[in-house]
């Protein structure tokens, strides 16, 4: 089939456009507005999903925005899409459509979902847009619409004290972040005078500014994407937005650190695999401190999460220490750079990437789920919750076990590649990973036998099962995780490899723009 | 609190390092190292663009694409504060 | 030395901005602080395309000579709008806050602990 | 807020029309001057928010609903996006000024080097302009008075 180049702008176009209309249908009527939006979302996600298989054969692709070509020096803004970001876009759309289709029951009764609809679209647009753009100033907007849309998503409930405050936290870090990204940006266009991507990874000279540049990039988008020690806010916003928004979130995240990755690998992919400074080579050094970052992470989420008596709270821990064991693969990928078992880290560590969007994901939507049943966030407070909602039970058995790496689903494929991957590195960190994983399963299997086993309360008594449409979602989900689950080989093969050596192979990226080195 | 405190002194006296020290080192004011990309707009904007006005050429022009993003921020700006100032309660 | 004036400017304006950010116990203050950082990140920006003698990059009716970058320009023209949101969005959380509150003292407000 | 004082409404009243009128001029002229829709529209926000101030937010909302400026805001949007997606459709590309260089509208291409103003050129930019300028004081306006008014209601609530 004959792709079109002009579907790669859409994937951000088509969002914008349909948010702009938003205002405008919602006038008419609610419905027609939710079945409007749905149509976009998925009409975004066929977009994505073309563009995609156009990519997984044929390799890179770029835009140019206002002229046919390329024309030197690069001053139009591209976007360069290569398998890593196309993969990003993969998880984004799918977070997102399945959220509005949660959404349709699961805010009915709420004012403002104009404004609701609008700004979900608006972050999806952010989110595609980060992925995909080759420029760095274009990053930033993106990251500020993404920023800006999910602040006042996550201040959707304002009459209650907790997500304004979260909502604040969440506004302050992410402006703080996005004002270093754009400090680093200026330090970055004053030394070399270009703002392209693979145009300035062609330049870099890893001088004392390039340095800066470097640590405040990743502080910057390593706070946004929930690192420790980092990752104060995380709880805070997951657990005090609607369940519909924190699964979109998750997805915002997941951008912050494909920013990192991008950073990392393409940015500064030069320096990263030739340059060697004091006897060690840049990448150990690197590679070293995102492995320490990552086991701190998973320690501290795995630890907050045993002691957490809000349902959200804890799964927003859950995914802190998830985000952990992506940083480990992907960590141990570049201290290993260039052997078959970094290789193997690093996609364990991509791979991971999607399982812990879809697993967490699901897990949030059984939260959601129980909060629509009963109005009840305290896991002290549920009980006996399976006699009522057999489905959601049985969605919820299936995300704990995913998410904390049980066969045959799809959390253990990819964290077996990790374990497997790091215990070469130093035996020490696959330990850890592997008993973190286990007490993240003891986590879930208390909160299960809490708030789902146990004696039939009086007040739970006329709990029914949730309507339709939230089921639906959760079951496109849960679908997703016993698919991958199953058949790992298949996804692995045709669409993390690519991603990884996308990641990896930073002098295709910079010659499809400055046209060989 | 102490605890707290010895913290964000840590802190920002290294992020405080990172700026002054950039701001030392970058090229002398008014002497950029390069201006390649610069030149060109400068040299090509009333023939590409057809404006005389350079910064209106690249802001709609040749970085066209983020100023739908800056225009799409403060539309999102907007929605934001409608919906954080909304009614509660159906009429 | 001298020529790097701008430049101290820029370091001054983003340290009392991260001084107040970081210490300061209001929300207001905290938004200022916010605000002062961007003012000196924009600041920087449009000091970087600045050249000697430079004049506008405007053709209509010019004097002639050299031009400054008209990039930088733009791209605080971006940066200043987006301030703008930021900032809008900001001060009506604080508004919440202190609804919900009746204070804007950042330790009396802490309600999200573990 | 409540209104101002007489002579302050007075003078905001006979300053109105002239700090319009200059943003607005500052918006057409974008390609040829300083300025741009971005900053006009500032300047004409200005001026709204500045009426805004001096006759109170109850008697400005009575005039003016936050919705329709919404509305507005949206169309010029709208406007935005659709002139990106006509240079997809004339010229091929998203966000190509295909306009320049045809001697339509605003298609002239300018002699170079430092030339007197002429407005017919730029291509797509006086339009994008234009739409731009109108998102702009829509949107940096109903900013204001929604904040304004909805503070207002809260101290009355207060009291």
């Amino acid at each position: 089939m004959n792709i079109p180049d002009y579907l790669i702008p859409m994937a951000v176009a088509i969002p914008l456009l349909g948010a702009f209309l938003t205002p405008l249908i919602s006038k008419i009527n609610d419905k027609l507005r939710n079945i409007f939006v749905i149509l976009i979302l998925a009409l975004n996600a066929v977009i994505v999903i073309l563009i995609a298989s156009k990519i997984f054969t044929n390799g890179i692709m770029t835009y140019v925005f206002g002229a046919k070509d390329i024309t030197y020096p690069v001053v139009r803004i591209l976007f360069e899409v290569d398998a890593m970001s196309i993969f990003m876009a993969i998880i984004c759309s799918i977070l997102v459509l399945v959220a509005v289709i949660y959404s349709w029951a699961f805010m009915k009764d709420n004012t403002g979902l104009d404004k609701y609809y609008t700004l979900i679209l608006l972050l999806t647009a952010g989110m595609l847009g980060m992925v995909l753009t080759g420029d760095m100033f274009n990053f930033f907007v993106f990251l500020e619409i993404t920023s800006i849309a999910s602040c006042a998503l996550i201040a959707f409930w304002i009459d209650v004290d907790k997500s304004v405050e979260a909502g604040f936290k969440y506004i302050i870090i992410s402006a703080m972040g996005a004002l270093f990204v754009l400090f680093a940006v200026a330090i970055l266009y004053g030394q070399y005078n270009a703002l392209n991507i693979a145009v300035l990874s062609n330049l870099i000279q890893y001088s004392y500014l390039d340095k800066i540049a470097l640590v405040l990039l990743i502080v910057a988008l390593g706070m946004k994407a929930g690192i420790v020690p980092m990752h104060m806010w995380l709880p805070d916003s997951y657990g005090s937005a609607p369940s519909s928004i924190t699964v979109i979130l998750i997805g915002a995240t997941l951008a912050s650190l494909y920013g990192v990755l991008r950073v990392i690998f393409t940015l500064y992919g030069n320096v990263l695999s030739t340059l060697v400074r004091f006897d060690v080579s840049v990448n150990i050094v690197i590679g070293w401190f995102i492995v320490a970052l990552a086991v701190v992470s998973i320690i501290i989420g795995v630890t907050m999460a045993l002691i957490q008596s809000e349902f959200k709270r804890l799964i927003a821990y859950g995914a802190v220490a998830e985000i952990g064991y992506m940083l480990l693969g992907i960590g141990a990928g570049i201290v290993a750079l260039g052997t078959t078992y970094g290789k193997i880290a690093l996609n364990g560590g991509i791979f991971h990437i999607l399982n812990d969007a879809l697993d967490v994901g699901l897990l949030f939507l059984v939260a959601g789920s129980i909060y629509y049943a009963t109005r009840e966030t305290s896991l002290d407070k549920l009980c006996g919750l399976a006699r009522n909602m057999k489905y959601t039970t049985v969605f919820f058995i299936i995300g704990l076990l995913a998410v904390s790496g049980m066969p045959p689903l799809n959390g253990f494929a990819s964290k077996l590649l990790i374990y497997e991957s790091t215990f070469q590195i130093n035996p020490i960190l696959a330990i850890v990973a592997i008993l973190c994983s286990i007490l993240l399963l003891a986590v879930f299997v208390k909160v299960f036998f809490s708030a789902f086993m146990g004696p039939a309360l009086p007040k739970y008594k006329h709990v029914k099962e949730v309507p339709k449409s939230m089921l639906l979602s959760m079951g496109i989900i849960a679908c997703i995780i016993v698919f991958i689950g199953l058949f790992p080989d298949l996804i692995i093969n045709n669409i993390v490899e690519p991603a990884s050596n996308a990641l990896l192979g930073y002098s295709e990226y910079v010659s499809q723009v400055v046209g060989g080195i | 609190m102490d605890k707290r405190n010895i913290a964000s002194v840590i802190v920002f006296t290294i992020v405080a390092i990172f700026f002054v020290i950039s701001s030392l080192l970058i090229h002398p004011f008014g002497m950029p190292d390069e201006s390649e990309m610069d030149d060109y707009i400068i040299e090509n904007t009333q023939e590409e663009t057809g404006a005389n006005n350079g910064v209106t050429s690249v802001v709609f022009d040749y970085r066209g694409f983020d100023t739908l993003g800056e225009a799409t921020v403060l539309f999102t700006a907007v929605a934001g504060v409608i919906l954080i100032f909304r009614r509660l309660k159906n009429d | 030395m001298i020529y790097n004036i701008p430049y101290i400017a820029v370091a001054a304006l983003i340290l009392l901005g991260l001084y107040a950010l970081i210490f300061k116990r209001n929300l207001i203050k905290m938004v200022i602080g916010i605000t002062l950082i961007e003012s000196g990140v924009n600041l920087f920006l449009i000091t970087l395309g600045y050249r000697k003698d430079s004049i506008a990059p405007i053709y209509t009716s010019s004097p002639g000579g050299t031009m400054a970058f008209p990039i930088p320009q733009a791209l605080t023209l971006t940066s200043i709008v987006i301030g703008v949101a930021v900032l809008a969005l900001m001060l009506s959380l604080v508004v919440h806050i202190y609804r919900h509150y009746g204070t804007l003292d950042v330790k009396k407000i802490r309600r999200l602990k573990e | 807020m409540t209104e101002m004082s007489r002579i302050v409404r007075t003078i905001s009243s006979i300053a109105f029309p002239f700090s319009m009128i200059f943003g607005l001029y500052v918006i057409a002229h974008g390609h040829l001057t300083p300025g741009g829709g971005f900053q006009g529209g500032a300047i004409v926000a200005s001026a709204c928010a500045m009426i805004l101030v001096t006759f109170g937010s109850k008697w400005t909302i009575t005039k003016i609903k936050e919705k329709k400026l919404s509305i507005l805001e949206s169309l010029g949007a709208i406007s935005f996006i659709a002139l990106a997606f006509l240079g997809l459709i004339f010229g091929a590309v998203f966000f190509n000024n295909f306009l320049v260089g045809t001697d339509y509208l605003f298609g002239v291409i300018p002699p170079t080097g430092s030339v007197i103003a002429d407005i017919n050129t730029g291509g797509l930019l006086p339009l994008m302009n234009f739409a731009v300028g109108i998102k702009v004081i829509a949107g940096l306006f109903v900013i204001v008075l929604v904040m304004a008014y909805a503070t207002s209601s809260f101290r009355e609530e207060n009291k």
